[in-house]
């Protein structure tokens, strides 16, 4: 009964499969082994950032909105996380708190004027980067603070060859997942995101949950900050900058199989995404290509990742005739079901009219 | 008093804009207002304006075309290092120039049209590549800038014009492209794509070409992105750099011409409107001595907050009566209809 | 029913609301009373909708006020009017296609439990609000977007029925719905009225009005005309005041001198992923009904003609030359037109002016006639007698009938040889779909070949020259005009008879 | 697991890594200014073997036989300044190769971003079987706490070109540095200038500290000199550059015009030239398209030079390590300005380069030489 359709996250999975055999093999014909520890390490350090910003982008596209703003963002949080630090690690709560405060209320600020100000998330957010960057460069020449030790090794430790940070990362996904499939806020998230005018025909307050969505976005891309603080050691103001983690981190997002235009789109998805970006640079950093060519590569791969599935994605209608047709192979219970309605038809039509039950 | 009115309309925002930070450059700086500071500005908008006409038609086709900044580094590059100082390859280079923009434009359509990969992951995979395929192919750097013929397009013009001083080339390109725009707008394909933007399947319903159609207005914008490379090339010389972040800034002009992202409504005038309000903002600034360290801050604010003019201005007017002008609605025909057949009476409220 | 002597659960008045400076409800007063069915009737911009709208609290009235059990309300978000107890099936779904039934019905107030989507009781309270209704075949957790338009019309019906609603409005919920389901709505209806429950209730099939309501209001042009018990009104008289005259009669005669002559169209067992085996000859000057249920295939059937899915077996003719269409395009040079089902996603571009729109076509596939089509438009637009402001006005502020007329000038202005129309009278007013018909003989008069689907049998009995029935994807019956409602019912049951 | 190889850093007392928001540091300036007078020490002809008041470090503990491997992490080639070096040290590279002194050099590029160069240092900790590392920071905070787990491989660390907070290396190489250019600019300016001229400064981008060492020099000596000197940061981008020098134009008048790199050289002597106006006093850098216009406009202008022959240096000090020989602890290349008289001979030496390539780039004595370099072959 239930309709079998090819989840993109299956075919995300795939691709992420593909990259790592083809991969391994062109990193076994230079003489390495791409699943020695130093290479999974990297591969997945690879990940953390990336993926934590990509995190908080899904929820941003899921609500059909977009974040250009987060690499001001990590670099902001990367120098307040590191200053407020400042080399003592009594005060590692109070620079993770007020951090991820700031990183809120710039989420906000986002959220309020894409949905009260109606103004476009890409303008708005390119926007409120160039506020940002003015502010950075306003305030911090270089790289500034000092992070203790102890924080440090969140960003250098690891339980094997699979670092913390990396774990963080796939914890956080999970809430998020748990977020987007078991809460309320997840739920109208997809119907902002796939039409703001049948949602709030449906009851849903629009607004809430994209501002929500544009808040954790921020406050994901402040944990990256933090993150890339505590493997710096130092807060850096060109430090978000440096990844390009906005155009990356939608690149991510959508060849996880999220729609740009919002509605669809799972947070697995996107992790594959990040997975699949950050195999093909450990690949060519091992095989030592020309920098130039590798942008090259990751815009290739970036669209042909797309392109795999994005064809398949547009919703069809079930065929009758030929394979899987609802005439070829089954699915008669609509037919089967003719006579039930009848019967419930002329059931409902005998109901005596007994006041059943009074409001909820 | 009408003119007025267009003015602080959703519409002519960008205009009210334009006019603000020009007077304000003015006030600061009364040497502005001469003719030949003019001619020098809009030769220094020239550029900005034409790839934001580009982006355009792809924006109102509900697309976007992220590889116009890298299109134009490449095409720089091309130019600087396949004319050297031959004055003889000024034509042929300009057609190769055209090819290239030509088959960009094809390449970010056909994928996006016939693939279904929004444009916007279509494009900027092909911003990486651009960028990246001519960075290794010159090792990073061009030869040198080319010869001055070809430097001449973006960077001379008539000279000692009575009143006007100069006129730059740049000037009569721009509003030669500016009017082939309009013009496109009036045309099938025009229409086309403002509707495509707006709804893709009633145009494939209508039977047209939409694949090619929508492929078209990324060809327009890589010509567009090509031919500001070619004024750049006179105007700054070849470098790297020309044309980096040139895709946000002809976006972000797009948008604050009253444009909407997503397509299906803008006008040509107000994105090409949009180019000068960003340049004199960044006139502006320097002409103020705002620090440095400031510019981008104080351009985040005002992007924002005339974006949100005109979206807060238009709700408000969708509510508002309109102007006394409109005809009300004539009320449904009270005789003969229904017994006569199809009547060929001029339509009223016309 | 003792609705009269009871008080009104709901009462509307002197509601004023305007567009652009245009007024479309003029003060109207209006009043529901606990388990009557209330019909709302009136030509298309009538100004129904805006009315629900209000009452739904998705758009705020100019003037006037709603009260609502006895006190005034201003529900200024449609969750503050959910939350009190009206609920509104709206004239355009509201489903979200990526979403599934369940989440779809429970959209806004997804059951929970310590604090967290509570999914199972979600979704086995879909399956039983959905069992309650016979309706076996829906399953909770399919995604919205593999229904068909039938099935997610009884989604958003069910979606409706989930509330616990003191008022319910039905803004035309029988549009996409076939007599079967009808029936299972008239039901579903009496049983909420039985408890108590007041049904405001629109549609331009007169014969439901009569059939299910108590009283029935009339609009005309934004005022309100009368309000009656059902019981003192006649179709007739109803329809003069909605109009403003009298009709004669719903269909319009062939006009004189039509004659069906050579074959226009011809299908020679055509088929594609949709329909199979489809074997049709279409004849100038004659106008052919399609039947059948909903999702039998009609639909597909004509997108197959007009190339939107494109026949992969098969052979086509037209005019007694073989020509393959693969594309909406070859369909058009061909001289083919397709007045598609669902004209908001199908048939305008809503952002633009009735002018681009009309010309929309024109300029796609032969952009050369542009400049002259462009002078014919006004007399097309008039001789379909659009009320609008002018060819400037966005598609978007007309109502549903002059959108359908907008989308019908666009397809005269190619000058089709063969009319393929889909429900072209869905939602329009008795006015507007007359003048549908009218169009439809004259074409039939200029010799030119038209093809209808209709689920509105007395519009297929009435209209056509042969009637064909399709069920499952297949055309199982050709019946010539005038045929009895049960021969043709029969046949699109697939039990070859009467029900 | 921790991983061993992070323990936490001795030096890294919160004074000394956080960096102050002022970028101005006397006791640099001076020592900066101080060596600018010195003769180096070395091959005169040989310059980038020189250095200036160096303090030698015994090796013998790395010596070793045959080849041996080295593994570069470099920050980037995204400059045309770091492109040229890329060229010269990968033909240095091949005459090492070519006598037998390295194996291989393997090379990870950060592409400007520190987390991706940390990432690259570590893999080479664990997966490099590297005998020798070279750094090239991308930034120096940053990489300190990487350096040092490099260090504690026990293999020698050779860094060149931006510093790193700490002194575990082997061998630091880098010409003089930021304070030097911005006193031989400052100072070239200033004497070519009345009091109360005006100067605009065209800077790439705020927040790397080789860039702001020369501003912050140049800005107290303008400031002590009583020039007016405004700054704009420009990313190097030409056309914005032309805009910058129109508008400050159209103000008043500019006598002089400072450059934290020679990028864009060019576009500005052009907006000069475009408005008619005189053209100012100039210094930009060794880069061929400035010391081109420089020569056909025949301004006053002064070239300061960030010896690009440095990314000669750190391979051949690799090779000096493996022989035992002792190396400069801290190795600092001379660093000296062309001058007017000096640009002829350096046009002529450099005569059909592209115009991205650096005057001072100290590979003529290379296998490639000079199509390498003229065809920016990048490897
Ligand atoms: N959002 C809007 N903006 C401008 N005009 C509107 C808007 N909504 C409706 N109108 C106009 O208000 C009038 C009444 O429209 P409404 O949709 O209420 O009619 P209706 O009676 O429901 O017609 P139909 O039977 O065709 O659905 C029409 O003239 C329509 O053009
Ligand atoms: N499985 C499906 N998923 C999505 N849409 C569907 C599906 N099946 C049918 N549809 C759409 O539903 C509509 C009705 O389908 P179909 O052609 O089968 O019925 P029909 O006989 O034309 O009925 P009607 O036109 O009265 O709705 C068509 O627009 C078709 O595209
Ligand atoms: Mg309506
Ligand atoms: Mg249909």
């Amino acid at each position: 009964m239930k309709r079998f359709r090819i989840d993109s996250t299956i075919i995300v999975l795939g691709i992420l499969i593909l990259s790592l055999i083809v991969g391994a093999i062109l990193v076994g014909t230079v003489g390495r082994n791409f699943l020695s520890p130093g290479n999974i390490r990297d591969v997945l350090t690879g990940m953390s950032v990336l993926g934590l910003v990509a995190i908080g982008q899904t929820l941003v596209v899921l609500g059909a909105s977009l974040d250009l703003s987060v690499t001001y963002v990590i670099s902001l949080a990367s120098l307040l996380g590191a200053t407020i630090m400042n080399g003592n690690p009594a005060n590692i709560p109070a620079a993770v708190a007020i951090t991820l405060l700031v990183c809120a209320g710039i989420g906000l600020a986002n959220g309020l004027i894409v949905t009260v100000l109606k103004v476009n998330g890409f303008i708005a957010t390119l926007g409120t980067g160039l506020i940002l960057q003015g502010i950075l460069n306003t305030n911090f020449e270089g790289s500034a603070g000092a992070v203790p030790w102890e924080f440090q090794l969140i960003g250098a430790t690891g339980v094997g060859p699979v670092p913390v940070s990396t774990i963080i990362m796939i914890a956080l996904a999970v809430l998020v997942w748990f977020l987007l499939n078991r809460t309320r806020t997840g739920a109208h998230l997809y119907a902002v995101g796939g039409d703001p005018e049948i949602a709030r025909l449906s009851g849903v307050r629009t607004r809430p949950p994209l501002i929500a969505a544009h808040v954790l976005c921020s406050v994901f891309a402040g944990l990256a900050g933090l993150l890339l603080a505590s493997r710096l050691g130092v807060g850096s103001p060109t430090v978000g900058q440096q990844g390009g983690y906005a155009l990356l981190s939608i690149a991510a997002v959508v060849l996880g199989g999220t729609l740009l235009m919002g509605g669809r789109g799972s947070i697995w998805g996107t992790v594959g995404g990040v997975a699949i970006l950050a195999v093909v640079d450990s690949v060519m950093s091992v095989m030592q290509v020309n920098p130039f060519l590798k942008d090259v590569v990751r815009g290739v791969v970036i669209v042909a990742a797309v392109a795999v599935y994005s064809r398949r994605a547009i919703v069809r209608r079930r065929p009758r005739f030929g394979a899987g047709g609802t005439r070829t192979g089954g699915d008669d219970a609509a037919k089967a079901a003719e006579g039930e309605m009848a019967a419930a038809a002329s059931q409902l039509a005998d109901t005596t009219p007994v006041p059943e039950g009074g409001r909820a | 008093m009408n003119a007025l009115r267009a003015l602080v309309s959703p519409r002519g925002a960008v205009f009210l804009l334009l006019v603000v930070l020009l007077v304000a450059v003015t006030v600061l700086n009364p040497s502005f207002a001469e003719p030949g500071q003019l001619m020098r500005f809009i030769q220094r908008v020239a550029p900005i304006a034409i790839v934001a006409i580009g982006q355009y038609f792809v924006i109102i086709a509900g697309e976007f075309d992220l590889s116009q900044g890298s299109l134009i580094t490449a095409q720089v590059i091309i130019a600087g290092n396949l004319v050297g100082q031959d004055d003889s390859r000024t034509v042929p280079v300009l057609l190769l120039m055209i090819v290239v923009g030509v088959a960009v434009g094809l390449v970010n359509g056909l994928i996006t049209t016939l693939l279904k990969v929004p444009s916007f992951i279509v494009t900027l995979g092909m911003m990486l590549a651009l960028l990246g395929g001519v960075m290794w192919w010159t090792g990073g750097a061009a030869t040198g800038n080319p010869a001055d013929s070809f430097r001449e397009i973006g960077r001379g013009g008539i000279r000692d014009v009575p009143f006007l001083d100069f006129i730059p080339w740049a000037v009569f390109i721009l509003i030669a492209w500016l009017a082939l725009g309009i013009w496109i707008t009036k045309l099938p394909l025009g229409k086309s794509l403002i509707a495509v933007g707006d709804n893709a399947v009633a145009v494939d319903y209508a039977g047209a070409r939409r694949a090619w159609v929508t492929t078209r207005a990324f060809v327009i914008s890589s010509l567009s992105a090509s031919l500001s490379a070619v004024l750049l090339v006179g105007y700054a010389g070849v470098h790297p750099s020309v044309g980096r972040g040139y895709e946000f800034v002809a976006i972000t002009a797009v948008v604050l011409g009253g444009v909407v992202l997503g397509g299906g409504r803008g006008w040509i005038v107000g994105a090409a409107a949009g180019a000068f309000a960003l340049e004199a903002l960044f006139m502006l600034l320097n002409i103020a001595g705002v620090p440095s360290t400031l510019r981008d801050a104080v351009q985040g604010v005002i992007i924002i907050a005339a974006v949100a003019y005109s979206a807060v201005a238009f709700r408000a007017r969708r509510r508002r009566p309109r102007e006394p002008v409109a005809t009300p609605e004539p009320a449904t025909t009270p005789e003969p209809a229904m017994t006569s057949t199809i009547h060929t009476e001029k339509i009223r409220g016309d | 029913m003792n609705a009269t002597t009871t008080q009104p659960v709901l009462a509307v008045s002197g509601i004023r609301k305007s567009f652009f400076g245009v007024e479309v409800l003029k003060g109207i007063d209006f009043d529901v009373r606990p388990g009557e069915v209330h019909g709302l009737v009136g030509e298309n911009g009538a100004g129904k909708s805006t009315l629900m709208k209000i009452i739904a609290g998705v758009q705020p009235a100019d003037e006037g006020t709603v009260a609502y059990r006895g006190e005034e309300v201003r529900h200024a978000h449609p969750r503050q009017a959910m939350d009190a107890g009206i609920v509104t099936v709206f004239q355009e779904f509201t489903l979200l296609p990526e979403r599934t039934v369940a989440q779809n019905v429970y959209l806004g107030r997804e059951p929970r439990r310590a604090g967290f989507v509570d999914r199972k009781a979600m979704i086995g309270r879909t399956a039983d609000l959905l069992s309650d209704l016979g309706v076996s075949f829906i399953d909770p957790q399919a995604r919205v977007g593999s229904l068909t338009v039938a099935e997610q019309q009884i989604v958003e019906i069910v979606k409706a029925l989930s509330f616990d609603a003191q008022v319910i409005s039905m803004d035309e919920p029988t549009a996409a719905l076939s007599d079967r389901e009808v029936e299972l709505l008239y039901a579903i209806i009496r049983r909420l009225t039985s408890r108590g429950v007041a049904v405001i209730y629109v549609s331009h099939r007169l014969k439901e009005i009569f059939d299910l309501c108590d009283r029935i209001t009339i609009l005309k042009d934004g005022a309100l005309v009368s309000t009656d018990e059902t019981a003192d009104l006649t179709t007739d008289e109803l329809v003069r005041r909605m109009v403003g005259r009298s009709i004669q009669s719903y269909f319009p005669d062939a006009v004189e001198g039509t004659t069906v002559g050579e074959p226009r169209l011809e299908l020679e067992n055509c088929g594609n992923a949709y329909v199979d085996g489809v074997s049709l000859t279409l004849r100038a000057g004659e106008i052919v009904g399609i039947a059948g249920l909903q999702g039998s295939g009609r639909t597909e059937l004509v997108e197959g003609v007009f190339g939107i899915q494109a026949f992969t077996r098969g052979a086509m003719r037209i005019d007694g030359s073989p020509t393959n269409i693969t594309s909406a395009r070859s369909a058009v040079r061909a001289g083919l037109a397709l007045v598609s089902e669902d004209r908001k996603a199908q048939g305008l571009a809503l952002g633009q002016s009735v002018l681009d729109n009309a010309l929309l076509v024109v300029r796609s596939v032969f952009p050369g006639r542009t400049a002259a089509s462009r002078r014919e438009v006004p007399g097309v637009l008039s001789s379909l007698e659009i009320s609008s402001r002018g060819v400037d006005q966005e598609a978007r502020f007309l109502s549903g009938g002059n959108q359908q007329k907008v989308v019908l000038a666009k397809w005269l202005l190619t000058q089709p040889q063969i009319v393929l129309f889909d429900e072209p009278t869905r939602g329009i007013d008795v006015g507007a779909k007359y003048a549908v018909y009218q169009l439809m003989r004259e074409l039939a008069a200029q010799g030119k070949a038209v093809l209808m689907v209709s689920s509105e049998l007395p519009e297929i009995i009435g209209m056509s020259d042969r009637i064909v029935v399709m069920h499952d994807g297949e055309l199982v019956a050709e019946l010539p005009a005038g045929s009895a409602e049960h021969e043709i019912l029969g046949a699109a049951t697939g039990a070859g008879g009467a029900r | 697991t921790t991983d061993p190889s992070v323990a936490p850093a001795e030096s890294d007392s919160p004074e000394e890594s956080a960096e102050t928001t002022e970028w101005f540091d006397q006791e640099l300036f001076d020592k900066q200014n101080e060596e600018r007078g010195v003769e180096p020490q070395g091959p005169a002809d040989q310059p980038y073997l020189q250095h200036i008041n160096a303090e030698m470090v015994d090796t013998a503990e790395f010596a070793s036989e045959g080849a041996e491997k080295a593994c570069f992490a470099n920050a980037s080639i995204s400059n045309p300044w770091r492109q040229t070096g890329w060229i010269t040290m990968n033909e240095q590279l091949k005459s090492l190769q070519a006598d037998g002194a390295i194996s291989e050099m393997e090379t990870r590029d950060a592409q400007d971003s520190d987390d991706t160069q940390i990432a690259d240092i570590d893999y080479f900790i664990s997966e490099g079987e590297c005998d020798v590392f070279l750094i090239s920071p991308n930034s120096t905070a940053a990489m300190t706490p990487a350096v040092e787990r490099a260090c504690e491989t026990g293999k020698p660390v050779i860094v060149f070109d931006r510093g790193v907070n700490t002194d575990c290396y082997v061998s630091f190489i880098h010409p003089i540095g930021g304070f030097a250019w911005g006193i031989d600019t400052a100072e070239f300016l200033i004497d070519n200038l009345e009091e109360g001229d005006k100067v605009v400064a065209l800077r790439i981008l705020p927040g790397v500290d080789v860039l702001e060492h020369r501003w912050a020099a140049a800005e107290k000596l303008f400031d002590e000199a009583g020039i007016e000197a405004v700054d704009y940061f420009t990313g190097a981008d030409p056309a914005e550059i032309k805009s910058i020098i129109s508008d400050e134009l159209a103000k008043g008048d500019v006598q002089g015009i400072w450059m934290d790199a020679g990028d864009g050289a060019v576009a500005a002597i052009e907006a000069f030239e475009d408005a008619g106006a005189d053209y100012p006093v100039m210094t930009g850098e060794d880069e061929m398209s400035f010391l081109r216009k420089w020569k056909d406009t025949g301004l006053t202008g002064l070239a300061p030079v960030y010896s690009n022959f440095q990314w000669r240096t750190p391979l051949l000090a690799a090779q000096m390590v493996f022989a035992g020989t002792e190396v400069p602890k801290e190795w600092v290349l001379p660093q000296k300005p062309i001058t007017e008289g000096e640009l002829d001979q350096y046009l002529e030496a450099n005569d059909g380069m592209p115009d991205g390539h650096y005057a001072k780039f100290g590979g003529e004595d290379l296998p490639g030489y000079p199509t390498v370099w003229q065809e920016r072959q990048i490897p």
